[in-house]
């Protein structure tokens, strides 16, 4: 066996010892062990997402010395590693771009543990790529939820608490409900192991026994994961989550860690289930209409949306129901789609958070319209980044935002009546972004009023250095697809075998 | 001037009444940045958001109903109660009872479990518990801005009373004993890291509570909790480390499962109980701590 | 006769779980939430797991009820219930104009 | 459905979870008490583990403490919802012991325990910020 194979385990467990030693050692050993670790993240994740790339393989790793129903197991295939290689890479961005605020929003001695729950945030979403056991899935849930809810709560002063509080009901309502589909499943099959829980399931099925049981299993455990991804009727929770935390935070929490869950959720109809399984018991279906409202209602809510932060958290839920209609298509090109939407929101949103909050600086910190006007005079690499943003956002050609959604059209017309619903939300959903995202780019660019009380502000380039790595990365996957696409859609034929 | 003069004014026409201001006094105002005062339109707002909260929780209403019939008959579905011939009752199940003694060394099946076949979760588990300790400690530290806690109303100096205080003198080493004892049988007996851990942060907990909590703070270091907790995971997380690589690459692995029933066996078990034990007591203690005091 | 005494346990089990959400003063639902725990832990000692009985003890009905307490202590809750806290929220809708 | 009643009987310990689990998303969802919600988050949880303890359990079945193995060959009881409910029981007490210091900062903050309150004080701000 390779060494290679045993990266994601190090990465893993890298990552708790980084956290443990972060809890023990002062904060600027903290900073540095977590920047450390990301970057270690990235490229391990970057080796064992070549070594599958190289031998066309998924591999289960056995986590100690029993196999596959007895034991713990992880699996990597091309899913997994490109997920968590994506996951550190905007993580890494992101701390390094939201240092500043980092600095200013957190307490002097609780820096060290803002970096204890980044690790712990990391390691999570890790474990949650690579899981192949129903249950190590649901406690590392877990931790990603009390980490984020560490994330979120660190700030001091504004309405973070009452938003960890909102975070927390909801977060634990979604775990709760995992947690019994687990308990369904579990009951039924006798299986927690992805590979034999799969054959069980389609067993079972077959055979028509429990099927009652075993669809509320699957609604239970769809339902959960999509209230903790802010799937739209559940999306409460998520504009004042994303927009009251800091700006690393915000960066994580919208970028990454509800991707974290929606990446899981693939997993589960996948590997666990089975897509043929899922498919029969029509959750798609709900989780499609569900995609096309949310996409629908939450851009109407960002247009009504006061504070440029609030925009840019109910566009993520925007976002966010574009993956599960790609989920609901249950295609394996509807599925490509999903993930190419995950990457592009992946990349995107933190640069949009990154250069808002900027922004935002330039004047004065507030985040009301009025002020923001030509605030893109006041600090231009953030003007800049933050149009691409919006512009990518929109969907035009040439940059990231226009590829989900030319494969979404592309797959609506192999569908059946799944296909007048999927383009007209497309379309609506594209015309909101115009009104909110293009409004937002011109506003910053306005010329500024002559009593203008803002003073342009000198950029610093760890701020804006990452966020125009992430704006390289939008344009290559806008200009370039082709090699990205080729990868899903071999990840994605991998999934379902 | 202007102003307390005025006040000076309105005190001497009788209209202001000082001991409110004393009471107000007494009360812990919250910090600056986070008080909070609306400005407009309030009455239409509350109208607003009671109106459309009533149709909101009646929605949700209908959902809890419509979620619990549906539980409730999948419940219904699921196979019998106490049922030998259930699909959990496979050949999993069949291994763990029939050979967990021989291959983990642990007499009891639920400890050879999740210490062994099902490591990971239980690795999750402690991190768990290490994630809350530091949210906990994020969101209870008072940092350096120490605004007072609130006054104890209700103070009852339990060391002053000769019985709690004997008493505790008495049951404290008993407790320490009887969690020592769940924490190192946890291989043979039920019970375990979670449950002895938990059994010695109670003993802690009463000294805490007796003994009043400065002193405690003085006997317990701040410091040794948290070492003690990061050492006991680090020790965890590497040997774990060890027994997952050796186990994937088919390795062979130096840990023996030894003489089954007696109390040093079961390989790692018996260590990683001590560890988690260790890891909860530190963590619950300091859950203890920082909700009386604020700090460690 | 096992029977019986599973169907007395869980009744009793139910009915603290009412009574918690039922209760007005918040240190009466914690008190009622510490029996439930004890309650549970004998009904894990039926149901043949005596692991979790133990830590069910320790933990469900120690620490948390010993969390749940100082919380009510933090916030003076003692003994006061919601119509106090409503006249204090009152007091406190004033204080904040609301 | 009679039948469906019979089975529901016969599963009267799941039955008795689901009532408890009833209760307890009833408690985290509608009471307005944050230190009430943080209760109701705990009794859902003890009602999912009893309903996967329930799972393990076989009628005439012992604890898996396997001491005298060969001196016994009695049935033991399925041991994999017990290691699994030990695990969501430490992760239920972290859970509830981040709640409530989220209920003793809020309290500090706000001087309510209310969520609606709270709520609506956070919704207003929002408003309030447009004008």
């Amino acid at each position: 066996m390779s060494i290679v194979q045993s990266f994601p385990l190090f990465s893993i467990v890298l990552g708790l010892l980084c956290a443990i030693g972060c809890f023990v050692v002062p904060k600027q050993w903290g900073r540095r062990m977590t920047l450390l670790l990301l970057l270690a993240s990235c490229v391990m994740q970057g080796w064992v997402l070549r070594f599958c790339y190289v031998n066309q393989t998924s591999y289960a790793y056995m986590m100690g010395h029993y196999p596959a129903p007895w034991g713990n197991e992880i699996m990597a295939g091309l899913l997994e590693p490109g997920m968590g290689l994506l996951f550190s890479v905007v993580m890494l961005l992101s701390v390094i771009g939201g240092g500043r605020h980092i600095g200013h929003d957190v307490a002097d001695g609780k820096q060290h543990l803002y970096w204890v729950t980044v690790d712990l945030t990391l390691v999570s979403l890790l474990a949650m790529c690579y899981t192949n056991d129903i249950f190590t899935g649901y406690v590392f849930i877990e931790i990603c939820t009390i980490a984020s809810c560490g994330l979120l709560a660190v700030r001091e002063g504004g309405r973070s608490l009452i938003a960890s509080v909102r975070y927390m009901v909801f977060a634990l309502i979604g775990s709760s409900l995992f947690l019994i589909g687990v308990v369904f499943t579990y009951a039924i099959t006798g299986q927690l192991l992805f590979p034999q829980l799969r054959q069980a399931v389609a067993a079972l099925w077959a055979a028509g026994t429990y099927r009652f049981a075993m669809t509320v299993a699957i609604g239970l455990m769809t339902a959960g994961l999509a209230v903790k991804s802010g799937c739209f009727p559940f999306h409460g929770w998520l504009p004042d989550a994303h927009s009251q935390a800091t700006t690393a935070s915000s960066c994580i929490l919208s970028g990454v860690i509800v991707k974290g869950y929606a990446v899981l959720l693939i997993k589960i109809i996948y590997r666990a289930i089975g897509a043929e399984v899922f498919m029969a018991s029509g959750a798609q279906h709900v989780l499609l209409l569900l995609g096309i409202g949310g996409m629908v209602a939450c851009s109407i809510d960002a247009i009504f949306a006061k504070r440029l932060k609030v925009m840019i958290a109910f566009s993520s839920a925007a976002q966010i129901g574009y993956i599960f209609m790609g989920i609901g298509m249950g295609t394996a090109a509807g599925l490509t789609a999903a993930v190419l939407q995950i990457v592009n929101h992946a990349v995107t949103k933190p640069m949009l958070f990154l250069s808002g909050s900027q922004l935002s600086d330039a004047s004065h910190g507030r985040m009301d319209f009025p002020s923001l006007r030509g605030a893109g005079h006041r600090n231009v690499p953030a003007g800049i980044l933050f149009t691409i943003g919006a512009v990518s956002m929109v969907g035009v050609p040439l940059l990231a935002g226009f590829i989900p959604k030319l494969y979404f059209a592309r797959e609506a017309f192999a569908l059946g009546w799944q296909r007048w619903p999927v383009l007209l939300a497309l379309a609506v959903s594209t015309v909101l972004n115009v009104l909110y995202f293009l409004y937002t780019a011109v506003l910053i660019w306005l010329p500024q009023e002559a009593d203008c009380r803002f003073t342009a502000v000198k950029p610093h380039w760890d701020e804006f250095l990452p966020g125009f790595v992430l704006a390289g990365l939008n344009v290559a996957m806008g200009i370039h697809p082709g090699p990205l696409v080729a990868l899903i859609d071999k990840a994605v034929a991998l999934l379902g075998r | 001037m202007a102003n307390s003069d005025s006040a000076f004014r309105r005190w001497l026409r009788g209209e202001v009444d000082l001991s409110a201001e004393l009471r107000t006094a007494e009360m812990p105002v919250p910090p600056e940045e986070a008080r909070y005062h609306p400005r407009h339109h309030t009455a239409m707002i509350h109208m607003i958001f009671r109106q459309s909260h009533r149709f909101y929780v009646a929605l949700v209403a209908v959902l809890c109903v419509v979620l619990f019939t549906v539980l409730l008959l999948a419940a219904a579905n699921l196979p019998a109660y106490g049922d030998s011939e259930a699909p959990t009752n496979n050949e999993v199940t069949e291994r763990y009872v029939n050979r967990g003694v021989e291959e983990t060394g642990a007499v009891n099946a639920v400890a050879g479990l999740i210490l062994d076949y099902r490591a990971f979760d239980t690795l999750g588990e402690s991190f768990v518990l290490f994630t809350a300790l530091c949210a906990v400690t994020i969101l209870m530290s008072r940092g350096r801005r120490k605004h007072p806690l609130p006054m104890e109303t209700d103070y009852a100096d339990y060391y002053a009373d000769p019985i709690v205080h004997t008493m505790c003198k008495v049951i404290i080493p008993v407790i320490l004993v009887f969690g020592v004892y769940v924490l190192v049988n946890g291989h043979l007996s039920p019970g375990g890291g979670f449950s002895g851990g938990a059994i010695l942060s109670s003993a802690l907990i009463i000294y805490a509570m007796v003994w009043g909590d400065e002193r405690a703070h003085g006997t317990i270091r701040e410091r040794a909790i948290r070492r003690t907790a990061a050492l006991a995971l680090g020790f965890y997380v590497v040997s774990k480390t060890y027994s997952f690589y050796t186990g994937a690459n088919g390795l062979h692995s130096v840990i023996s499962p030894g003489v089954p029933g007696r109390i040093f066996s079961a390989g790692l078990i018996l260590p990683l109980n001590v560890a988690v034990g260790l890891v909860v007591c530190c963590t619950m203690y300091s859950f203890y701590m920082f909700f009386r005091r604020g700090e460690l | 006769m096992m029977t019986v005494f599973r169907v007395i346990l869980l009744i009793g089990l139910v009915g603290c779980a009412i009574a918690t959400a039922i209760v007005r003063k918040p240190m009466q639902a914690v008190i009622i939430y510490s029996a439930f725990s004890v309650v549970l832990a004998v009904i894990w000692i039926t149901l043949e797991a005596p692991d979790l009985a133990v830590t069910e003890a320790a933990v469900g009905a120690g620490v948390t009820g010993i969390l749940l307490y100082l919380t009510l202590r933090r916030l003076n809750l003692i003994d006061q219930d919601e119509a106090h806290k409503e006249k204090m929220r009152e007091e406190a809708d004033e204080h904040g104009k609301f | 459905m009679a039948a469906m009643f019979d089975h529901l009987l016969h599963n009267y310990e799941e039955a008795a979870a689901i009532a408890l689990l009833s209760i307890g998303f009833c408690m985290l969802l509608f009471d307005r008490n944050l230190l009430k919600k943080v209760i109701g988050l705990d009794i859902m949880d003890s009602g999912v583990f009893l309903l996967l303890a329930d799972r393990g359990f076989i009628a005439g079945g012992k604890a898996p403490i396997m001491a005298e193995a060969a001196a016994e060959a009695g049935r033991y009881v399925n041991p994999i919802p017990a290691g699994l409910v030990l695990t969501g029981i430490v992760v239920s007490v972290s859970v509830s012991a981040l709640m409530l210091a989220l209920t003793v900062r809020v309290y500090q903050t706000y001087r309510t325990l209310d969520v609606d309150h709270l709520y609506m004080l956070m919704s207003h701000r929002r408003k309030g910020g447009r004008a």
